[in-house]
This record gives structure tokens, C-alpha cells and sequence, in this order.
């Protein structure tokens, strides 16, 4: 199992602040892909610039997903 | 080597945080310091909008780490004595201070620089987003802006 | 545009004056500063020495004109809501505030190039002069140094 | 009349903070030279490094010295 969480627009536009996934993939951009395949509203929100992390470093597409990792989506950051 | 860094939603003392940095070590000749402040206006869309307040989400435990790394990376390339970096979250009202960034050196070219490297990486790298409420009521999400990228990519070069 | 200039024996207070600077105009979004501090150590005649006190002398009038001409040659060249410029002169202990210079402006990169300008162009031109006493109580003149006359000569380019 | 004044270690190497001169040369330079003239102390401490300033704004040789100009001379600063 590993945590999801999606902040900022990308939460308003999926409508969650994240979600627990049982049995997920190998890697990071194998998640990307079964969550934009969810419906229109995920494939749009995924299609755009998404930032991710893995247990709270930056990831890409090739990072190995593990049993207990907090992944999170996010929009490109705007602080500061 | 003092190294401060909080992300709050208390409003900061600037003055009390130069005060204690410049105490903290004696081989301190010089602080820069950026303060980021709640505009009146931004760009929305296009057009110049009015703002009437500001809220600041991010991504806890994500935020003190990247800071942290920041400041590190910092560290590694100058000379510093100290930095302290705050960032408050929550809601914000016009003119309100959002961000401190202080670096002390025994120069000021060095602070200068570190100061301005600090706020280029987390304007990019740190977990925060921004989200604009106009005097219409309406909320809209502040877009990332190119030349913040364009600013971070010249420290790589 | 607020301009501030003072040039005054007792401290300033860098804190309030950030806070009077960000409350002045809305479209302020960031305020670049630099403050200088007693160093406890410096080169003299070749080795570091400890410091004791260190005292400012000025030409009273010339240096008001130099500071607020600084100033201007600022605001013609980065687009500035508003600049705070204090020195103080007299008997300064160790660790206390020297110079506190504040630029205000819509956009960080502004105010940061603003504020290091204003600094290089004060350390060469503005008529200060340190003189450094010593836990002997010996006291001798600070030397100019070169690489200030280096780091003015970088805004004529 | 003009009023000429020493600064920071150039007044501690000349003994003397200022002075009035009745007759002024018609340049700055001249006058630098017939101070020069005065004695080795004299000669010594415009040998160095000086910054010239007439009617408090900097100065060179070339500038010209007319009735009631304050005329000032001091080491390269080192304020900030």
C-alpha cells in the first residue's frame, strides 16, 4: 500500500486531497498512467505540468515505487 | 553557523531575526536579506487585477526539507555564517510579509548572492502554492511564472 | 516613491523601518536589504586582528548629497517603489549595525540589483571613514580596499 | 576667502582639521601643489591617495576655485 496526495489545483481539480492505493505499480510513471486513465477529468489534470515526490524528494517517471511510500502530485510551485 | 528556517502562519519580526543573526557570530560583516510582500496587483490572466487577500498552501514535511536542502546548497557554494529562512502559510492581506531570507557573510558580495540564490531555488523547488482571492469574492490559483524558472536555471549554468 | 536618507549616531531599528517601507505602497513585492555589522576581526596591515570599537567619521552635508545622489542614479536605473538609506557615524561596538540599506520593488530581481548597487556605489563615493581601535588601544585608519573600487567599477560596464 | 577642510587620516597626518585661504589659487590643482609645498608632511600626505571635493560634490585638478568655495580634501572612504 503507499499513500497518494494531490495538493493545490491538481487537488481542486480531481476533487482530493489523496487516496490510499493497495497494489500499486513498479514505478512512478506507471501510477501516473493508471490514474490519468481513471476518466476524462484525470487524463486533463495529468495532461498538464505535474510535479511529483516521492517520500517528500522530487521524482521522476523512472522513480521504483516501494510498500509504504507517500507519493505526491502537485502543480508547479508558486511560493516565495 | 546559525541556521534558522520555520514555515508558519505567525506573522515574522524581521527586525528581531537581523538582530539575533548578527549576534550570533562576530565574523559577521554583512546580511542580505530579501522580505517577499503581498502585492495589491497581480497579472490574472492576462490582465492586472486587483488582490484583496492571499493564502499560502503547502506540502508539510516536504516544505522543511526542501528549505532545508536549499540552505545547504547554499552553504556548499558560499562562505556563510548564518542564513535564516521563514515562510509564513494560511491567509495573507495586502502588504503582509510572506517570505524572510537572511544570509550573513563576512562579505556582502557573498550574502548577496546567497540571498538571491535562496529565493531563486524556492521559488521553483519549494512546496508552496499561492491562491488569489479578488474583491469579487473570486479565488483563483496563481500560475508559476517563467522567469522565476529562467531565474533558478542561471545558478546551474 | 518613499525615499528615506539619514545619517545618524544613534541605531535604527530595521524591523520598523521594513515595515514603514512595506506598508507604503501597494505595489511593493519585495524589499531587497543589506545591513553591515561590526565585524570582530579585520585585515591590518597584513594579519587579522581582533576589534574592539570601531569609529565612523563623515563630512557632514557632503555626505547627505552623496547618499541621496546614490539614490537617484538607483531609481533612474531599476524601477523602485521606495528606498531606505541609514548610516550611522560615531563610536560603534562590536556586532552593532553600521548601514541599512532597503529597495522596494514590484519584482525581486529589481530590488536585489538595486540594493547591491547602492551599496557599491556608497562604499567608494559616499565621504565615510572607519577607524578601528584595538583591545591595546592602539587605533589606526581602515585602508580603503580594492576589491570595493572592483565591485563599483562593475555598473559602468 | 575660501574654507578648506581635511578629512579622516589626511587631517591626523597635517595636524589640522581646515583652514581659511585669502588668496586661492585659480584650479584645485594649483592648490593641491602650493600645499604640497609647505614641508615634507605636507608634501607626504598629497603624495598619497586623495579625494578632492569643491562645494561638497568630488572634484579634480581641472575644477576651477572661486570666492567662498569649500573646498575639501580626503583619504579614498571606507563607510558601509
Amino acid at each position: 500500500m503507499i499513500r497518494v496526495m494531490y495538493f493545490a489545483r491538481l487537488r481542486d481539480q480531481l476533487g482530493s486531497p489523496g487516496e490510499q492505493i493497495e497494489a500499486p505499480p513498479a514505478t512512478l510513471g506507471a501510477l501516473v498512467d493508471q490514474l490519468a486513465a481513471r476518466g476524462d477529468d484525470w487524463a486533463e489534470a495529468f495532461s498538464g505540468s505535474v510535479l511529483m515526490a516521492v517520500n517528500q524528494e522530487m521524482a521522476d517517471r523512472d522513480t521504483p515505487l516501494a510498500e509504504g511510500d507517500e507519493v505526491a502530485f502537485f502543480p508547479p510551485v508558486t511560493g516565495g | 553557523m546559525r541556521v534558522h528556517i520555520a514555515v508558519q502562519t505567525d506573522p515574522f519580526d524581521s527586525g528581531a531575526e537581523i538582530a539575533r543573526l548578527a549576534a550570533s557570530n562576530h565574523a559577521i560583516g554583512g546580511i542580505a536579506s530579501f522580505i517577499g510582500v503581498v502585492r495589491g496587483h497581480n497579472r490574472v490572466g492576462g490582465r492586472e487585477a486587483e488582490i484583496s487577500t492571499l493564502t499560502l498552501e503547502h506540502y508539510p514535511g516536504m516544505t522543511e526539507k526542501a528549505l532545508a536542502r536549499i540552505v545547504d546548497s547554499a552553504c556548499e557554494r558560499w562562505p556563510l555564517q548564518g542564513v535564516t529562512v521563514i515562510h509564513r502559510v494560511g491567509e495573507l492581506q495586502l502588504g503582509e510579509p510572506i517570505v524572510l531570507v537572511l544570509t550573513a557573510s563576512a562579505h556582502r558580495q557573498a550574502a548577496f548572492e546567497a540571498c538571491e540564490y535562496i529565493m531563486d531555488i524556492l521559488k521553483t523547488e519549494a512546496p508552496f502554492w499561492k491562491k488569489e482571492r479578488l474583491p469579487d469574492g473570486s479565488e483563483r490559483w496563481v500560475d508559476a511564472r517563467e522567469t522565476d524558472s529562467e531565474a533558478a536555471a542561471r545558478w546551474l549554468r
